[in-house]
């Protein structure tokens, strides 16, 4: 095996250059700590709100309503716990979804048990979130939605300014996690009427363990870490500075590029689509057709489970995903998948292939080739496809 | 999760895949719900596993066992088969990892299926086999 | 100005060569998330366990009781959290000291908002917790005892012998922040019965954004980041595998070379004490002179305060600290100093000279030399100083 | 915090430090316990304010103010010296940060205070000193 190929971009990307090259002072020469007084403090400081103005341009928002976290999971419970715990006098109810990130997802449940109320949405066979039973959900003691943007497993993205609005006529707090939808989709939280936004860059080719969350100015929200006096006394905690000025250039470069790397994104996908469906059957495209992330495929392929596809996949050196990388751990069928319909055996066969910026045409028909075999030898080996 | 390299050769090149038409004894146990069902064929003589083969629908390391009980079992007599644990099987792959140990429960479970199969079939008695329980509900999540 | 001289290691250090070298790999090509099954994720999460250990090494602690965090203050909110949560069945009364960073303070302080009840410990005018009030404090629902290590401002180390000794004869969990501890410190969480002790690695030549919180094994405690199940489902988030790395090899290097270093920071410290004493009047060392971080300096200055004299050493080339970075941002005088007896205009002319591995004899005498021209300066510049 | 250049200046060398031994009016404002005194000295000769010195134990912005607001008051009538406002103080200093605008309002309040002190002795009376109040608990803490 000569070649690795990487399909699977929605776990993680990979720094680029670009991204590397500015966080590079930041580590042993341009150390200090922006909190400090001194000089050599100065640049962590203007480097931190340089950042923080690219996050806030990337998604409409003003400089001060960008908050740095730890990653896409803190700024998730932040918001959740950090709404639900200031917002608790007003009420007690959460809405969310079925098909949400663990981050959102575990934390609701969690509520649950400190006595919270959440109702989660059901979504289609599509995995778009039904507008009706939000709008039916919503009553006197609703003090947050959170939907998420685009969802990581299928790709499906929700029909957010609907959402938003849907939030605004019933002065309800709207939350989107948009770690996926970062960098692909265009975002403007005024437009959108979204109150709070998690982002984390690892997904647009910048660092692990650094995200934001957007918070509307005015909105109350308890600090999910408390301490000193860092990010306007919201998120305590010596500033990630590299981390955050990776974060920066990954957003800056994932916007000024959106478009031409979108068009690329749609056809790899859509030609992989097109060759795993020409030569392969008993499969299912699960996710939106159309409203989907443009770099996400992603098949059941009945009669094999997801973890020997991968296995197998990685010995030709491939590395897809089943589901979300973060669930790999346990054995569980996907939730997303299981809430989109798909019945818990075919949902044990499903593979998330999603591209990114550095995957080529070439690659798409090495992995097509790869599948039919591998999909072949696994389902002959399977005691369900004889029957 | 990181197999060994016995682990990654018996998923890549298993032993004894197939169906045996004529079969003594076949066994299934698992789930398709649980993401496993293992189907073992066994063709026996004088006591004597002569022929073991299986089908098995599941993870990497649920199909490594699978062949590597089939190999364990192989030219041996009903016995010691029987005497076969999971952790002999996961031994004899160098280990599997935590999470994982429960596949190899599945290998176990599908020999002694077969066998019981097998001792209805041609009305013979087997000790130990009274007082199995096929557990469909096998934990995935138990880790240590 | 030629020079820059950096004195101001408590507030944050710099990425040593051999740290950065070994995270550098972990960007750009090996950037597999290590949840994933491939292979591309098999060096990431090797790394990641290998830091485990060498941190577990370090503290006397076994690999699976160390969960990495985003920071000091992440480990020091998920711990009093975390635990208060999850044992308020038990018991609502946490017990701290008036001297803790604003991570244990201000997350104590959140608590008593949502029903818990805290007590402060009082500290002696060298900054050591007064044991005989710490055991008269503990009562049937007392839940926690929360003591720091070192302190930050002052460099006074506790006596965590016998904090660790009262816990464990009342079965009280003990938790401390050994973020300016740790490097300095020989620990033994089982010797000292420690049961959570919170870390930082940008304060041992580390990363920033980036520690670990040890949990010793069988004690309950609730999350604080919620979702996918990384952390043995006890701290989501994509792992920060270049930072876990640099922690782990921050810590290894620190804990080899701890006697030597110590032992060239003690000198340097008492050489840089005894200086100030035999040239400037009007001071007040601030700390316990002998149980004492091996690179803390704290004077007070009376009739001057202290961000004048950050800012005029600053000018001519030296970085230092007024009592917590974290708190520069803020202008009130510092909690710990005030603890100490200090009145106000005292504790406001407080400078905090932080030793690290990078200074000098030479720097020192520099140092020595500007601070007394900068002292005699603004005390002419003040009303204070005529009296 | 990041001073403008204007500020590092009046720092580093600051305009009329020191005392006068005769003055016609001395004000003093801030208290030691918020980490802040400034003491202004006027020597005033036919309404013209013919000298001014000052003393402050406060930070870099404190010192800076101090020096900036006697700058502007020197040669100035007494009239002049009652509307230089805090703010016209930052703007000369080409601005302070929003936690460090409570320095140039002690600089303010310190020039009033010392007309005060010469209003009193003098016996002269100085539109706008009646209603002033001296705050000694101003916020340090109040950003935006
Ligand atoms: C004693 C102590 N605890 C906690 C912290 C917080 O650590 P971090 O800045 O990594 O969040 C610090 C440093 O700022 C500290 O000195
Ligand atoms: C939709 C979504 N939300 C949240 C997260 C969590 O982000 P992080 O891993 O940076 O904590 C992820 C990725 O893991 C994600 O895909
Ligand atoms: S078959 Fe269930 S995980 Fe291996
Ligand atoms: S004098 Fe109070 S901060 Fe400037």
């Amino acid at each position: 095996m000569t070649k690795y190929i990487y399909m699977d971009n929605a776990a993680t990307t990979p720094v680029k250059k670009e991204v590397f090259d500015e966080m590079l002072p930041f580590f042993s020469e341009q150390y200090g700590n922006p909190s400090s007084v001194y000089s050599l403090a100065n640049a962590s400081k203007m480097a931190v709100e340089k950042a923080r103005e690219r996050v806030a341009i990337a998604i409409g928002a003003d400089k001060k309503e960008i908050f740095f976290t730890a990653g896409g999971s803190e700024s998730d419970n932040w918001a959740i716990k950090g709404i639900a715990y200031s917002q608790k006098k007003k009420g007690n109810h959460i809405i969310t979804t079925k098909i949400e990130h663990h981050g959102i997802l575990h934390t609701c449940q969690y509520l649950e048990k400190q006595g919270f109320e959440v109702t989660y949405l059901d979504v289609d066979e599509d995995g778009i979130v039904d507008l009706e039973q939000l709008r039916a959900s919503i009553k006197d003691t609703t003090i947050l939605i959170s939907i998420m943007f685009a969802n990581n497993e299928i790709g499906t993205i929700q029909p957010i300014k609907e959402i938003g609005k849907i939030a605004k006529e019933n002065d309800v707090l709207f939350h989107t996690d948009a770690v996926q939808a970062m960098g692909h989709v265009k975002i403007d939280v005024n437009d959108l009427n979204i109150d709070l936004l998690s982002m984390s860059a690892h997904k647009i080719y910048g660092p692990k363990g650094v995200g934001a969350l957007y918070i509307r100015r005015g909105v109350k929200i308890d600090p999910l870490i408390s301490g000193g006096a860092q990010e306007r006394n919201k998120r305590a905690g010596t500033e990630n500075v590299p981390g955050i000025v990776g974060l920066g250039k990954a957003v800056e470069i994932a916007y000024e590029n959106m478009e031409d790397s979108n068009k690329k994104l749609i056809n790899l996908r859509d030609s992989l689509i097109k060759k795993i469906e020409d030569n392969i059957d008993y499969i299912r495209l699960n996710g939106h057709r159309t409203e989907r992330l443009p770099g996400n495929v992603n098949f059941s392929f009945e009669f094999i489970e997801g973890e020997s596809l991968l296995l197998s996949l990685d010995m030709v050196g491939i590395a897809a995903s089943s589901g979300s990388a973060c669930t790999s751990g346990s054995l569980d069928p996907s939730h997303v998948l299981l809430s989109i319909g798909l019945p818990h055996e075919i949902a044990h066969g499903s593979l998330r292939l999603s591209l990114g910026d550095f995957n080529t045409e070439d690659e798409i028909d090495y992995v097509v080739d790869k599948l039919v075999t591998i999909v072949d030898r696994l389902r002959q080996m399977s005691p369900l496809y004889d029957r | 999760m990181m197999y060994s390299d016995k682990v990654m050769d018996h998923f890549t090149n298993p032993r004894n895949v197939g169906e045996i038409i004529d079969a003594d004894g076949i066994g299934e146990v698992g789930n398709a719900k649980c993401g496993d069902i293992m189907r073992m064929y066994l063709k026996i003589e004088d006591g004597i596993i002569e022929d073991v083969k299986f089908k098995t629908f599941g993870c990497g390391s649920a199909i490594a066992s699978s062949s590597m009980a089939t190999e364990l079992i192989k030219g041996k007599t009903i016995d010691e088969a029987m005497r076969l644990t999971n952790k002999a099987v996961a031994d004899a792959l160098d280990g599997l990892p935590p999470v994982k140990m429960h596949c190899s429960v599945l290998a176990e479970q599908a020999i002694k299926s077969a066998l019981l199969d097998y001792s209805k079939k041609h009305n013979i008695h087997i000790e130990g086999l009274e007082d199995i329980n096929f557990d469909d509900d096998h934990h995935h999540d138990i880790e240590e």
